[in-house]
């Protein structure tokens, strides 16, 4: 039922987005509204169980959507220019030292999963290659290899980030 | 207008009923698995009445204009539009009803036969939605008067044929010939598309009355004669014309025998629009004389290469069908004088118009003992399990009104009197003997040789001593023999009074044919 | 206030075809088919840029609904083509 | 301006095209596809058909490569030649 | 010029198509022939509703009486692109069938039907 | 008899009353000539014995003529012809579309090369 | 392949959103691009996009088929009956009987470009939606079917 | 104003980055290295060309409800564009590796021990 609810309301904030700018109450019609409304119960119905698995639910959280925002709207972009900067760098020059490593984020639910690996891949010079369900471990294929850094049998995260500790913020946001 | 008004609308249910019947018949058969033979059958006899109602309509009271989507079908030119038909218009003159009289009777028969023929199989829920829609995409094929309209229900005919040749998996030989129908089916639809396209982009309209009008006023451009190449070699090949007949044995061969029967209707449909694009769309236009010796020379290989093809075949079912191929070719022959001579009055009154009778009479002739034909093929199949005729044997002891259909039909293909085949193969021949005695020979020719294969199969099937392997086959199931018995009596009806069912029918029909300024103006409101 | 320089954009969307049919050079050359997908997935990233941007040249809002359609199938298609890249067909 | 974006957009077409046909992987052709139909899609766009260019993405990008996908699982990637 | 060039490619799309069918003999490549030829007469079709200038036919915040593009190509192009999609899921459901039947996709030996 | 008329062709005519009529009387001329032999006709085994010579005559459930051999002397006769009409139907797809791409390809060039 | 927990992850994600992107389309149709078919192909799309995801489970329970296609037939005749209703309720066929009757999408609108609202096209929009389920259900099935044919066990190769 | 400027830097930084990107996809020798370049340089790309658009929607548009409109569904765009993106380079990664493809220039592979 939280699962449903939860689903529905995401589906009906995507559906304003979408539909913002359409009519006078607000920045929306009351068809519009209305019809949002029943679109939202009926595609919650059906996807409620894809959507939201049992332990997700705790996304309805007020504070860790805000933790989220702040997460995607500005520590990730920093993040990723910085990575793309690196990335720019190594196109320009060709300098590469490319490997595949092994790290332990010590996340635990599927949406931190998630996040990080997606993180990983678009910043600086990483791409998550595959991930161990069992574990949590992430297979991370780096650019540029810091020197001595392939020794290591698993290695820890804050190497690989250099702004903020993002593993961090997403156990703070999904944990 | 207020109330129900469903004969002003016979038009529009004419394509609804089938496709709505269609539509329900999944949920019915899941659900109500014993009413769906019921709800099938009763959807295409409420198709037949439909068709004969507005088919005796328009023998009375001439063309049927309907218009879709406007409160008043029968207004074809909206009157804030400029005079132009915006809409999609069925148009059913003489011709059309003509089609769809043999449409909804062929399928009438078949859907008869295959109530008891699909009975012991598997799939029956999609069988039958394909047989509604491969029905309704004929009607709609016969019926309409706007050129990308038509191109649509040629898809959704040759889709659903397609998936009904491939209906029986039967070792995969079934689905290569669905493949290689739905194959050719798909690029001549492309072809044809993009001569519908060439138009469009001249005249900016569909309608096929329209388009002829201002055709008629501009003259005929190179777009214009790309587009006509690309609309009657597409048509030929569906409609199974030699050298593009390829796709019509296998897949005859290879359908349920229903299927088959109505498949020949289907391929007659595009045998029809042949025929009304080069007269309606291209009458006035065109020099004739050049499409119309391509008609008949198409025609000429037809018959001549179907029928010595027929003689080596092994199969009854692919016999039949090269000369399904074959009987085409007088229908070709026949129309394609009555073209050349078009443009010459005297002409075409003095044998012309005779020569295009026999034709479109012939279309009429052969849905119905070809029909007849591949019912019986069928009914050998379903009881012997083979269709090999180097098999079969001896069935004439236990299968006797079989064997009577079987021999009225072949009787019928071959043009022996008094059956049906021999009237219109009569006014094919004196017609075209008048225009030119070789062809006429050439005809006469292949029906013979017609007749010399059909002994062959008659001899190899039902004579013979009783063979043991076929010991405890019994005569067909009673759905099945009423389905062709109503097919043979028709064949022995048209062959015993030809001269009213040409005066009925098909003689408006070939003057609605040869008549392109009566086209234009049933649309156009005799502007 | 219209339209007061769409010509940044027209320039962007010129360069960003350009760029395109360079990354057709990866899509032939390919030597291995993870290759092509990638320089799939690149040319679907920069068409969705072109559209963003055309959405602006056009002056009509709703042009931007084919780009996220865009983003969201050209996803489905590359997870179809990895699924069989990794499935060892040979 | 428009005009020399839809010249590149058409030569990409041309190329893609011509190289679907001509590859000898099935795969290959298939991706060769996908590009084909997405450049397509962007072509109807720039010809002011949105809604064909929506039809066209949701066909050719997903529904197409999905099909063509099960199909060349099923029969095998590489063309015989011989 | 420049704006007949859609054209040019739509009937280079068409032939492009056509060779693939009639040289290749892999049924798949078939297929992808096909649906080049296919987007060729699409294309052919948006083409011909183009109007140099003109904007999308959408009547939603769109200037009054502005030039717009001819909507019944693109309605007809929808319809091919509808109808083509489920020529296409036919027919390779008919290959997956043939191959499971025949062992091969080479149509110089699927022709069992013959003579 | 209004009913049924007189389908009149510039060579002759054709009335089903006539022909039905004809039919008839043939059929009865038929069955008299039939009549007469058959009172005379011997059905024992001798009457055939001479002319099998020799062999014993086999029983009617063995004799079993396989329609492929019908007509055998009409294909010999035609041995040509059939040599070039039936190596073209050959199942090959590619082949198919060949023939009706190219009567295509040979119309257009007919009309846009003639006029 | 069996996917990896990211790509299902995304994909449960992602189809939430993509069946409310198909609905918008389908339910705009007569305001913005797409329609019926668009949005309908968009909307099978995502039910594409969970096959793929979840290949390695039992797809019966996944997407139901049967339901699917109950669906369809319902779209099917849904459509085929708004188009008939019109010549029961004395009109030609097809006619758009629901416009500017100030029933569901029957709002009065003045002719000419407005901003478009939802609430108006008479039965267009009723025919988009009948359209939408069709295809949606369809396609859907049609991709199942042909996922089933090729790999009867549904992933078990993983290593 | 400030707004032109704004812009006009957003599609220099988007352009540079694209054709970065792209450069890099031809230039890198193997399909890891490619997807990097690919997957970051275009992905940032792209968004910075959304963000040129969603600025000159806001400010720039004729109609404003249409600018938020427009800027709305930019938005959901670089959203979907951002998620998408990681996913699918992901998942061509983990596929090329399963089909066999290793990292060809490369320092250390742990992968290789998990999954021969």
């Amino acid at each position: 039922m939280i699962a449903f609810l939860v689903t529905t309301v995401f589906i009906f904030i995507l559906y304003l987005i979408l539909t913002a700018g359409s009519g006078t109450l607000g920045l929306w019609s009351y068809e519009e509204l209305g019809a949002g409304i029943v679109l939202s119960l009926l595609v919650g119905a059906v996807s409620s169980r894809f959507f939201c698995k049992e332990r997700s639910v705790r996304m309805a959280n007020p504070v860790r959507i805000l933790r989220l925002l702040i997460y995607v709207l500005i520590l990730f972009p920093l993040e990723m220019a910085r990575a793309n900067l690196d990335v720019a760098y190594r196109v320009i020059t060709g300098r590469i030292r490319p490997g595949i490593i092994r790290i332990h984020p010590e996340l635990q639910t599927d949406l931190g999963i998630l996040m990080l690996a997606n993180s990983i891949t678009l910043t600086p010079g990483t791409l998550t290659v595959a991930a161990d369900e069992k574990t949590g471990d992430l297979f991370i294929h780096l650019i540029n290899i810091p020197e001595g850094l392939e020794k290591k049998e698993i290695v820890k995260t804050s190497d690989l980030f250099s702004f903020f500790d993002l593993p961090a913020w997403i156990r703070r946001i999904a944990e | 207008m207020t109330g129900m008004d469903l004969f002003a609308n016979l038009p529009g249910l004419l394509l609804a009923v089938p496709l709505i019947f269609a539509f329900a018949t999944p949920l019915i058969g899941r659900y109500l698995p014993r009413a769906r033979d019921g709800w099938v059958l009763l959807g295409m006899v409420l198709t037949t009445v439909i068709g004969l109602l507005i088919a005796s309509a328009v023998f009375t009271g001439g063309t049927v204009a309907y218009t879709f989507g406007v409160p008043d079908p029968s207004v074809t030119v909206p009157p804030d539009s400029g005079g132009i038909p915006v809409r999609i218009i069925f148009n059913i003159d003489a011709m059309s009803a003509f089609m769809v009289v043999i449409a909804v009777v062929t399928g009438l028969c078949v859907m008869l036969y295959s109530l008891s023929a699909a009975s012991r199989s598997s799939g029956k829920d999609g069988y039958y939605t394909l047989f509604l829609l491969l029905v309704a995409g004929v009607l709609g094929m016969v019926c309409t008067g706007d050129l990308f309209n038509f191109f649509v229900f040629l898809e959704i005919a040759s889709l659903a044929g397609a998936a009904l040749v491939a209906f029986r998996v039967d070792k995969g030989i079934a689905i290569e010939a669905g493949l290689k129908y739905a194959m050719l089916s798909t690029i001549g639809g492309l072809f044809f598309l993009l001569g519908v396209a060439l138009l469009f982009g001249q005249y900016n309209t569909l309608n096929i009355a329209f388009l002829a009008e201002r055709m008629g006023t501009t003259g005929l451009t190179t777009p214009d004669a790309v587009a006509l190449v690309l609309f009657v070699t597409a048509l030929a090949m569906k409609c199974g014309a030699v050298p593009m007949h390829f796709w019509a044995p296998d897949a005859y061969a290879m359908a349920p025998a229903a299927v088959t029967a109505f498949l020949v209707v289907s391929s007659q449909a595009s045998l029809y629009a042949l025929f009304r694009i080069c007269f309606s769309l291209y009458g006035q236009t065109l020099n004739t004389v050049l499409l119309g010796w391509f008609i008949i020379i198409l025609g000429l290989l037809s018959m001549f290469i179907g029928v010595t093809m027929a003689i080596l075949q092994k199969d009854v079912k692919r016999l039949m069908a090269y000369h399904a191929v074959s009987q085409t070719g007088y229908m070709l022959l026949g129309v394609g004088v009555g073209l050349a001579v078009l443009s010459s009055p005297l002409l075409l009154s003095n044998f012309g118009m005779m020569a295009m009778e026999g034709g479109i009479f012939h279309i009429m002739n052969h849905a119905f003992y070809k029909g007849l034909l591949f019912l019986t093929a069928g009914v050998i199949f379903y009881r012997c399990g083979t269709r090999n005729l180097n098999d079969l044997g001896g069935l004439g002891h236990s299968m006797k009104w079989t064997m009577l259909f079987f021999i009225i039909g072949a009787l019928a293909i071959a043009g022996i009197p008094p059956f049906n085949g021999f009237a219109s193969k009569l006014m094919i021949y004196e017609s075209v003997f008048s225009f030119n005695p070789l062809l006429s020979i050439i005809a006469m020719v292949v029906s013979i040789l017609t007749l010399a294969s059909f002994v062959k199969v008659f001899h190899s099937i039902f004579m013979g001593p009783k063979r043991p392997e076929f010991a405890d086959v019994t005569e067909a199931p009673l759905p099945m023999l009423f389905g062709m018995g109503v097919l043979s009596i028709l064949v022995i009806l048209f062959g015993i009074f030809p001269e009213q069912v040409v005066e009925v029918m098909v003689a408006p029909a070939a003057s609605a044919l040869a008549d392109q300024a009566g086209y234009i103006g049933s649309v156009m409101g005799g502007a | 206030m219209i339209l007061l320089f769409p010509e940044p954009f027209e320039i962007c969307v010129l360069v960003l075809a350009v760029l395109i049919l360079v990354a057709l050079y990866r899509l032939v050359a390919g030597p291995t088919s993870p290759d092509r997908v990638v320089a799939l997935d690149a040319i679907n990233t920069l068409v969705v840029g072109i559209m963003f941007a055309l959405g602006v040249i056009f002056r009509e809002n709703i042009f931007v609904d084919v780009a996220i359609l865009y983003a969201v199938l050209s996803f489905i298609g590359t997870i179809y083509y990895a699924w069989y890249i990794g499935g060892r067909y040979t | 301006m428009i005009e020399v974006l839809q010249i590149i957009i058409l030569i990409g077409l041309l190329l893609t095209a011509i190289l679907a046909v001509l590859q000898t992987d099935l795969l290959h052709a298939a991706v060769t596809l996908g590009a084909f139909s997405f450049l397509l899609a962007l072509e109807f766009y720039i010809l002011q058909a949105p809604d064909v260019a929506i039809a066209e993405a949701g066909i050719g990008a997903a529904l197409t490569t999905a099909i063509f996908i099960f199909a060349i699982r099923a029969v095998g990637r590489k063309e015989v030649t011989s | 010029m420049i704006g007949n060039a859609p054209f040019f490619v739509a009937m280079l799309l068409i032939i492009i198509g056509i060779t693939g069918m009639l040289t290749r003999y892999n049924l798949v490549r078939i297929i992808i022939s096909l649906t080049i030829l296919e987007s060729g007469v699409n294309l052919f079709l948006v083409s011909l509703g183009y109007r140099e200038g003109g904007i999308a036919p959408i009547f939603t915040g769109s200037p009054d009486g502005a030039l717009m593009v001819m909507p019944t190509v693109q309605a007809m192009t929808l319809t091919n692109i509808v109808i083509g999609l489920a020529t296409t899921a036919l027919l390779l459901s008919f290959i997956m069938v043939l191959h499971r039947r025949y062992g091969t996709c080479d149509i110089r030996e699927i022709r069992r039907l013959r003579g | 008899m209004n009913g049924i008329e007189t389908l009149t062709t510039g060579f002759g005519f054709w009335n089903p009353i006539f022909w039905v009529a004809g039919f008839v009387i043939a059929l009865i001329i038929t069955w008299i000539i039939w009549r007469r032999g058959e009172a005379t006709y011997n059905t024992s085994p001798s009457s055939t014995g001479p002319f099998l010579s020799g062999n014993a005559e086999p029983q009617p459930g063995e004799i079993h003529v396989p329609g492929g051999n019908l007509y055998w002397g009409f294909t010999q006769a035609l041995e040509r012809y059939y040599a070039v009409i039936k190596p073209l139907h050959t199942g090959n797809l590619a082949d198919y579309m060949l023939w009706y791409m190219g009567i295509t390809a040979i119309m257009l060039i007919l009309v846009v090369m003639v006029p | 392949m069996k996917q990896s927990n990211i790509v299902r992850i995304t994909a449960d994600i992602m189809f939430p959103f993509i069946m409310i992107f198909g609905a918008y389309v389908v339910l705009h149709g007569h305001l913005t691009p797409g329609g019926g078919f668009q949005g309908g192909a968009v909307m099978a799309s995502g039910v594409v996009l969970l096959l793929i995801a979840h290949c390695d489970k039992d797809i019966k329970t996944l997407i139901p088929t049967q339901i699917l296609k109950n669906v369809e037939t319902f779209g099917l005749l849904l459509f085929g009956l708004s188009a008939l209703a019109a010549v029961i309720l004395g009109s030609g066929f097809f006619t758009n009987w629901l416009v500017n009757t100030g029933l569901l999408f029957g709002t009065p609108v003045e002719y000419g470009p407005n901003p478009g609202y939802l609430n108006t096209g008479g039965v267009i929009p009723v025919m988009n939606i009948a359209v939408g389920l069709e295809v949606l259900a369809a396609l859907s099935v049609i991709a199942v079917i042909m996922f089933r044919s090729t790999e009867p066990d549904c992933g078990g190769e993983e290593q | 104003m400030i707004i032109e400027p704004l812009i006009a830097i957003c599609i220099i930084i988007g352009l540079v980055f694209s054709a970065l990107g792209i450069f890099g996809l031809i230039r890198f020798p193997d399909v890891y290295t490619r997807l990097h370049a690919e997957t970051k340089a275009t992905t940032f790309g792209s968004i910075f060309i959304g963000l040129a658009v969603i600025l000159y929607a806001l400010f720039r548009w004729d109609d404003a409800g249409e600018g938020i409109s427009l800027a709305a569904h930019v938005l959901i765009g670089i959203i979907i564009l951002m998620v998408t993106n990681a996913t699918g380079s992901h998942a061509i990664a983990r596929a090329a590796y399963k089909s066999g493809q290793k990292p060809d220039p490369s320092v250390t592979d742990a992968l290789a021990d998990v999954e021969p």
